[in-house]
């Protein structure tokens, strides 16, 4: 499309429904009470000047160009703060307004470099815009006081900071404060020598500031810029094209000059996001050309050979009589695939549908097994639906927000943002989390409860907290008697009251104080709207399908549910995971949810697909692995995962890889599971292919092509030539083929499809006859499968107990600057915020054993060990150690055990029992790995690095 | 006992805890019906010729169930988790997990 | 962790009398009638304790005249330079001070005996030039008075 | 035998602190009160006698024995009776400079609370109408009807509602607010419980300006000792840190939230989403302390006193070069000349009056031509200037105006908050201007720029600082051009 600024109408939409009428410049318009006159103007195509305002922050009247004439009212009020009134009558241009804009002007420009020619904002800059608008052609107060001789700040490595062209409209400021929340910015002294400020007036990047980009994309001139449109000029076309980084699902425009991307910029009319970023998704995509890439497929015969480079018939060639043999060798059940959470729908659909119509078999699994498996079921139990039940909108509707096992203002930075803004208008949170998150307490926003429970107790502090709503009364009879199976919940309430399960009898074990309980308790179930919302800290435990049955439990109970404001609302942690399970990656049912032992659903798919369906569920990931060290298993197509690094157990996959015949890794680059891997088919980043993600509130959004893909082709189109050459016929010419078959296919996808999501922009499944334009907000007069059900949620403690020879209990977690395993995040400038993973410890803890802030530390657990320089903080409770998982080199996975969810095998990265202690560096099983990689990484005719 | 087995055994002993737990006096019938859905045959065959041999590990419930699962029978759905069918106006359920 | 400066505890412990932030400017207050002045490395602390940004606390030390980030000398003469004073002579006063004290208008001689500073009107206009001295009002300000006063502060 | 000496800052400036301690080292009993308002004659003593107060001033430290023994040379008698008191109508100042500030013994004899009782004897909508029927207008300047003001706070929804009194008096010229507060702050706090129970707010915020030390410490005291009088209505003072701006009722609220004193955008009015975003009447301390009297005397009693839309009584502040500086309470309509010459006796240096500013920093300058002005709101804005708070200061012919005009703009850089950009870069462009017009560069085109430039910062300001600071060079200009030797500077006042 080609490239226009987006229509800035100035000041926010109002929110009221009732009318006025009013005439500007003798053209009646009718806007919603409330509404500016600047806005009412734009409406209808008349745009006053202005500089200080823009839509996406409140009105602040400041830089005085956008004022009007109103017949009746004396003086020339500023049309940004004036709202519309019944009969007015505007006038937005008279002699009068455009001598005074000049007057304005003519001051803003005395203080204001004239290098436009050279500037970075040249062709972009509304203070450019305004001066030609008001028609100045004089400064006439000569060489007086100015700011020309500010230094410039380039402390950020994706933004610089130019105070010389700063015109204090102040913008920045608001964006921080009002839609990021972090308040990192000011104005320091006051009069003339007012100046932007971070933190201190400290450089940006050692600042409070977060690096979210909202000041860049608010300053009207080259103050804040991007530095790549600093280099490379301004775009000149775009494309509205979906994140590949966390749940949030941010759309934004990928603003390019001819084939070069030149910035991300968040889409306003983007419904998840609502105009707002983060640092990763603004501006760490820079991964997509780094030099680690590899863009030509490659092979060997050993893992321990270097990799020999070679054409893409050859490699696929190859790749295919290699699972020939070996299913002809070991049975047509030896190989499988792993689907990524970080493909695109249509891509995932693809390579689930070339296992089980390809290979013949159902062994194809998704990540998604890692993160929110126990969502799936527990939801699906509840509610008969497994996604989430709101809509991100809904968080600015709720009262009372429950937030347990998710740090949103690093793993979902952006909802966090909004989760914020609703904090400020004066909803209540309760934050159940063994660390003392940022957000329990941070400028402005701080926790009525934080339950800082014993990590591995969630089961045992939700039921708790349904003693207290069942003993005190406080049941939503009339939800609980219209909406939910009576017997089910009169045998919950039952069990859920008995004295056992009361605050005051699992303290000792949850260590959270009986009177937080109840309060929090209290508090969701009568203080309005409730709203859960929780991360991986709820499933990845051995009972994390059971905490999530605990969750609905309160859900329904409280009649938190089937309206905006409430709901249970998980956070998926990737991009599409909630695609890729809708997908149907699991091994035991076929896309539509149709389990594979369904003889009709396999009649269908037989005559759609023209293969026969295997009738048995196929292997999980961690049962492919111990197959394949049982020597069962040979072969295992991985598409964009990296098991190795991201599942629990590293020797445990390590082992299973190594035993393994042919591991084909398409990825971006060598990744870990590469060590072991046979073939690798380079892939393309979500900048180099047309496609459609699902975010965590089930909106499936589209990704655009922006560029050619450096490798050749599409991740779908490897996939294609893989199935054609192994023998089943697949002919798509573009992805929105796939996705009309998905829809045919998938019941709550049957009205998706590309032409209606480029209308609507997005649409949140199910989209069907019932809901054409797709559902926002699930279960609105009853649930979409009959009753809500109850389920008993009895706490059984895991297997991982601190005890004397591993004393504490480590949990893990994520960083805002990295993602995931890092492998994009490592290769941009956000390495400069996060470049090591660091182990959390408490001051007593530390201290027992010797270690000061920053010391190398030994963390140990049964399955293994691995070192990492330590962080002393109270932010964990005595006895929890904490870290992140994004750098290779500390191979926390090494620790975590191969613990469970009982139902879906979702790891129990959360409770580990390990020991600490003083260590001198890395271990020798780091060591071994580090020259393993290193020597598996190697490219013949490539000098190593 | 090869690695693969006793992990099977924990993993069915977990399940038959937690349907102890979750439907009391049913717990049997509920952790064969989620054998039978999610596990892989290889799993299931592996997991009968343990009980078959002894059956070392494996809690009571557990054993019931397992040995329900031996006569291939197919389980009755003991909760929502496990029912895949299409209801009447066409909607199944949706199992993202 | 290199060991944190002792005021930084007392500021803490003035900032605990305070929970929301319209806590600031009383505190602000309190920090500099403790110190003298509000040095830069008490912010995080008062900050925490209002839960506020560092941004947002530098943000209002710098925008009131009254805040000082630096200690001023041991004496402060705060002289009226408002239009009723200068009707009573208010300018040429200002020149004599700064001369008779050896420091210019705004700023803290150099052995740190005297700040300077103006103020823009004392209500006592009736009775000017005036002048707060260490907090203490001085009227009908002279050049016999300006003398007296520079042998107090100068002694 | 017992004596009166005030303890108000400008008294202690003259030296009063020291009269007093030689009076009790002679023995004599002191009471210190607030000043009774005319600056000539303090350090003032009164002494008690059977028939009465026998004032004596002003009085230097070692002259008490003559002041105990009746032959001071600045014998004065019954104070009141000076012709300063005697044509004066203090309806909110009576008290001032005869009881003692903090005794609420003192306060009570001399009709304090009356008019709380009564207040809290009738619905608060009764008390909002007898305020609206009083005339009474905002005090600090803006002039708007206090009875509309409160009316609006009453009738807006809020879980919580706030009384802020705004006494951040940074005007050049004015002192009546600290007079009051230091001299009789129980009417104060009066006026603000009234005004609490009448539009339903329980607390209350008087934002006192840093600058006044003595009024500060006096208010804090006075507070506490009638926090029971008046429960459950709740009073705490607030200081300023030396922002002019927060005298602006929007920055004064920010101010008191913690923040930086910017002008907030309206609406919304504060009475309507103020303090916290809650409903928040905003009066200056005159104001408030002129509701006690209208609840214990009706409506009529203030209304029956003024001129025009003015009505009730006006304390001017005369200041500056003028022989009796003071307080001066008296109903509107009364004529400027009247004020500067009759009541003010002209000038203390007894050189001719040329130039009056009326209404502190931001107000215009008057030549004695115009002295025949009425004191009026509308009559002053008419005139090109404004009342403001009422503080009159008298320059004699050794003024230049063109150094005046120059201070207006340096004042207004001084203290602009930099929120809007025709105050934050116009007033340093209006000072290099005046400067080149000073050094003589090119006159008329600077002086035609100047007029631009007011132009631009009297219509395009946020708020009165860069919106009034054109009044007083403007009229420079305009009433004293010969100061500014430029040819062409005729042109009216907008």
């Amino acid at each position: 499309m080609a490239w226009r600024g987006e229509i800035d109408l100035g000041t926010p939409p109002a929110v009221s429904q009732a009318m006025v009428t009013l005439t500007i410049d003798g053209r009646r318009v009718t806007v919603p009470e409330g509404t500016s006159l600047m806005r009412a103007a734009a409406l209808i195509g008349t745009s006053i000047p202005k500089l200080c305002a823009t839509d996406s922050l409140e009105a602040f009247g400041s830089c005085r160009l956008c004022l009007v004439e109103i017949d009746g009212r004396a003086g020339y009020p500023a049309s940004c703060t004036t709202p519309a009134a019944q009969g007015m009558a505007v006038r937005t241009q008279t002699d009068r307004l455009k001598q005074l804009r000049k007057g304005v002007m003519e001051l803003y420009i005395s203080d204001h470099p004239l290098d436009c020619l050279t500037c970075a904002a040249n062709g972009d800059c509304e203070l450019q815009d305004q001066a030609g608008a008001v028609g100045l052609r004089a400064v006439r107060y000569g060489d007086g006081a100015n700011h020309l001789d500010q230094a410039k700040d380039s402390s950020n490595p994706y933004f610089d900071f130019d105070p010389s062209k700063c015109i204090v409209c102040s913008r920045c400021v608001r964006a921080c404060d009002e839609v990021q929340g972090t308040f990192a910015l000011t104005i320091e002294g006051m009069g003339f020598a007012s100046k932007v400020s971070p933190s201190q007036s400290e450089p940006f990047f050692s600042s409070e500031c977060v690096s979210c980009g909202a000041c860049v994309q608010a300053c009207p001139t080259a103050t804040l810029i991007e530095k790549k449109v600093a280099e490379t000029g301004t775009p000149d076309r775009f494309e509205v094209t979906t994140c590949a980084y966390c749940g949030v699902g941010c759309t934004f425009r990928a603003e390019m000059r001819g084939e070069e991307l030149v910035r991300m910029v968040p889409w306003k009319e983007g419904k998840a996001n609502r105009g707002h970023s983060c640092v990763k998704g603004r501006f760490a995509w820079g991964y997509a050309n780094h030099r680690e890439r590899i863009l030509s497929p490659m092979i060997r015969a050993s893992i321990d050979d270097p990799w020999r480079e070679v054409g893409w018939d050859e490699a696929i060639a190859h790749t295919a009589s290699e699972f020939r043999r070996i299913q002809a060798e070991h049975g047509k059940r030896a190989i499988g695939g792993i689907t990524s959470s970080r493909c695109t729908n249509e891509e995932t659909f693809l390579v689930q549908k070339l296992v089980r119509a390809g290979f013949g078999n159902n062994n194809v699994d998704t990540c998604a097994r890692v993160c929110h498996s126990p969502t799936g079921y527990g939801l699906k139990t509840a509610f008969g639906t497994s996604a989430g039940t709101q809509d991100f909108d809904s968080v600015m509707a709720a009262d009372t927000i429950i937030l347990i096992g998710a740090n949103p203002t690093d793993g979902h930075p952006v909802f966090a943002s909004r989760l914020k803004q609703r904090l400020r208008q004066g909803a209540k949170l309760i934050v159940i989390d063994p660390r003392r998150i940022d957000i329990v307490r941070s400028p402005h926003v701080e926790a009525a409860h934080h339950l800082p429970l014993r990590p591995g107790t969630n089961v045992a502090v939700l039921t708790a907290v349904a003693h207290v709503i069942v003993t005190e009364g406080l049941v939503d009879e009339d939800f609980v008697r219209d909406r939910c199976d009576r017997a089910e919940f009169d045998d919950w309430a039952a069990f859920v009251a008995d004295p056992r399960h009361s605050p005051e009898a699992t303290e000792s074990l949850t260590t959270v104080p009986a009177e937080s309980v109840r309060a929090a308790a209290r508090l969701y179930a009568k203080g309005g709207n409730g709203a859960i919302y929780y991360g991986l800290g709820v499933t990845e435990h051995s009972q994390g399908s059971t905490t999530v049955l605990a969750i609905a439990n309160l859900a329904m109970a409280t009649g938190n549910l089937g309206r905006a404001g409430v709901g249970v609302n998980p956070l998926r942690g990737q991009n599409n995971v909630q695609g890729s399970c809708d997908m149907g990656s699991f091994p035991h049912e076929l896309s539509g949810y149709r389990h594979v032992s369904d003889d009709a659903a396999r009649a269908m798919f037989r005559a759609l697909w023209g293969a026969d369906i295997d009738h048995e569920p196929g292997l999980r990931i961690p049962n492919m692995l111990g197959a394949a060290i049982d020597g069962e298993f040979k072969a295992l197509y991985i598409q964009g995962e990296d098991i190795l690094q991201s599942d629990p157990d590293t020797r445990h996959v390590a082992a299973g890889l190594a035993a393994m015949e042919c591991v084909v890794v398409q990825d971006l680059f060598l990744n870990e599971t590469a060590n072991y891997a046979h073939v690798f088919l380079p892939g393309s980043t979500f900048l180099e292919k047309n496609g459609t993600f699902t975010n965590a509130e089930r909106r499936i959004q589209r990704v655009r092509k922006v560029m050619r893909p450096l490798n050749g082709l599409e991740d779908w189109e490897i996939t294609q030539k893989l199935a054609q050459a192994i023998g089943y016929a697949m002919a798509y010419d573009h992805p929105s083929q796939i996705m009309d078959e998905i829809a045919a296919v998938t019941p709550t996808f049957a009205g998706v499809s590309y032409d209606r999501l480029d209308a609507l922009g997005s649409i949140q499944w199910p989209c069907n006859d019932a809901a054409p334009e797709g559902t926002p907000v699930m279960h609105l007069d009853g649930f979409v499968r009959g009753k809500g059900k109850f389920v008993r949620t009895e706490y059984v403690a895991t297997e991982e107990r601190a005890g004397p020879r591993f004393p504490l209990l480590l949990t893990t977690g994520r960083i805002l600057s990295q993602y995931n395993v890092g492998a994009q995040t490592r290769r941009t400038e956000n390495s400069r915020w996060h470049d090591e993973d660091r182990l959390e410890i408490h001051p007593h803890d530390a201290e027992q054993r010797g270690i000061l802030d920053g010391d190398w530390v030994k963390v140990a657990s049964r399955a293994g060990d691995t070192t990492l320089r330590a962080l002393v903080t109270d932010r964990v409770a005595p006895g929890v150690v904490y870290t992140t998982f994004h750098h290779p080199a500390t191979q926390a996975n090494v620790v975590t055990t191969d613990n469970s969810d009982w139902a879906t095998n979702c790891p129990e990265y959360k409770v580990t029992a390990v020991q600490v202690g003083r260590s001198n560096g890395p271990t020798d099983w780091q060591e071994r790995y580090d020259e393993r990689s290193r020597r598996s990484r190697r490219i013949e005719g490539v000098a190593a690095e | 006992m090869s690695a693969t087995t006793d992990k099977l055994v924990r993993m069915v002993n977990q399940i038959a805890t937690e349907f102890e737990g979750q439907q009391p006096g049913n717990a049997v019938a509920a952790t064969w019906d989620h054998l039978w859905h999610f596990w892989d045959p290889r799993m299931r065959d592996r997991i009968v010729t343990h009980l078959d041999t002894g059956g070392e590990g494996l809690s009571a419930t557990s054993r019931a169930a397992i040995a329900r699962l031996g006569s291939r029978a197919e389980p009755q759905s003991q909760t929502r988790a496990t029912e895949f069918g299409v209801d009447a106006d066409g909607n199944t359920e949706s199992d993202a997990g | 962790m290199k060991t944190e400066d002792p005021r930084i505890g007392r500021v803490r412990a003035l900032a605990a009398a305070y929970h929301a932030p319209d806590g600031l400017l009383p505190l602000l207050h309190d920090v500099q009638a403790a110190f003298g002045h509000i040095d830069d490395i008490f912010v995080p602390a008062i900050a925490e304790a209002l839960n506020l940004s560092r941004a947002e606390v530098h943000g209002v030390i710098t925008f009131y005249h009254d805040f000082r980030r630096v200690p001023a000398g041991r004496h402060v003469v705060r002289l009226c330079r408002a239009e009723a004073c200068q009707a009573r002579g208010a300018r040429a006063i200002e020149a004599a001070a700064v001369e008779r004290l050896g420091v210019a208008m705004g700023a803290t001689r150099a052995d740190g005996a005297v700040t300077l500073e103006p103020v823009y009107c004392l209500g006592m206009c009736a009775t000017g030039p005036n002048a707060l001295v260490d907090g203490v009002p001085v009227s009908r300000i002279d050049g016999a008075r300006l003398d007296r006063l520079a042998a107090e502060i100068l002694a | 035998m017992r004596a009166f000496v005030s303890r108000d800052m400008a008294s202690v400036g003259l030296g009063a602190d020291e009269v007093a301690a030689a009076l009790i080292a002679a023995g004599v009993e002191v009471v210190r009160t607030g000043s009774r308002g005319l600056f000539r004659i303090e350090p003032l003593v009164e002494i008690e006698t059977p028939d009465g107060r026998v004032g004596c001033g002003p009085v230097a430290a070692d002259e008490v024995a003559a002041v105990i023994d009746g032959t001071h040379r600045n014998r004065i008698g019954d104070v009141a009776k000076l012709p300063f008191f005697a044509s004066q109508q203090r309806f909110t100042f009576a008290r001032c400079g005869i009881v003692d500030p903090l005794s609420l013994a003192d306060y009570a004899a001399h009709g304090g609370w009356i008019g709380l009782d009564r207040a809290r004897r009738a619905p608060p909508a009764e008390v909002v109408a007898m305020v609206r029927e009083s005339g009474l207008r905002g005090r600090g300047g803006a002039g708007f009807s206090t009875g509309i003001k409160w009316q609006t706070a009453l009738d807006a929804p809020g879980d919580a509602k706030f009384i802020v009194c705004n006494a951040d008096e940074g005007d050049s010229g004015t002192f009546a607010d600290r007079m009051l507060m230091e001299g009789d702050p129980f009417c104060l706090i009066e006026g603000m419980a009234i005004a609490g129970h009448a539009v339903g707010a329980a607390r209350g915020y008087v934002y006192i300006r840093s600058e006044y030390p003595f009024a500060i410490e006096t208010m804090r005291a006075a507070i506490a000792l009638a926090a029971e009088r008046i429960a459950p209505f709740a009073l705490e003072v607030r200081v300023g840190a030396g922002a002019y701006v927060c005298g602006e009722e929007t920055a004064l609220l920010d101010s008191i939230e913690g923040k930086r004193g910017q002008v907030r955008a309206k609406p919304p009015l504060p009475a309507i989403a103020g303090l916290f975003g809650k409903p928040t009447v905003i009066n200056n301390v005159l104001t408030l302390a002129a509701v006690p009297f209208i609840l214990a005397n009706g409506a009529e009693a203030y209304a029956a006193i003024g001129f025009g839309r003015s009505r009730g009584t006006m304390p001017v502040q005369l200041a500056g070069n003028v022989r009796n500086g003071g307080l001066y309470e008296i109903g509107f309509g009364v004529t400027l000349g009247e004020l500067v010459d009759d009541v003010g006796g002209g000038t203390e240096s007894g050189r001719p009056v040329r130039a009056v500013q009326v209404g502190g920093p931001l107000g215009a300058y008057f030549p004695a031509s115009m002295f025949d002005l009425p004191f009026d709101y509308e009559a002053f804005a008419a005139a090109g200037g404004l009342i403001g708070h009422a503080g009159v200061t008298v320059f004699d012919d050794g003024v230049d105006m063109m150094r005046m005009a120059r201070f207006a703009m340096e004042f207004c850089a001084a203290e602009s908050c930099g929120k809007c950009t025709p105050c934050r870069i116009g007033s340093t462009r209006g000072v290099e201007t005046l400067d080149r017009i000073i050094a003589g560069d090119r006159p008329d085109e600077n002086v035609a720029l100047l007029r631009d430039l007011c132009d631009t910062m009297r219509h395009g300001s946020l708020c009165a600082l860069g919106g009034f600071t054109p009044f007083p060079v403007l009229s420079a200009l305009d009433h004293f051009g010969e100061d500014f030797g430029a040819a062409d500077i005729a042109g009216p006042v907008e």
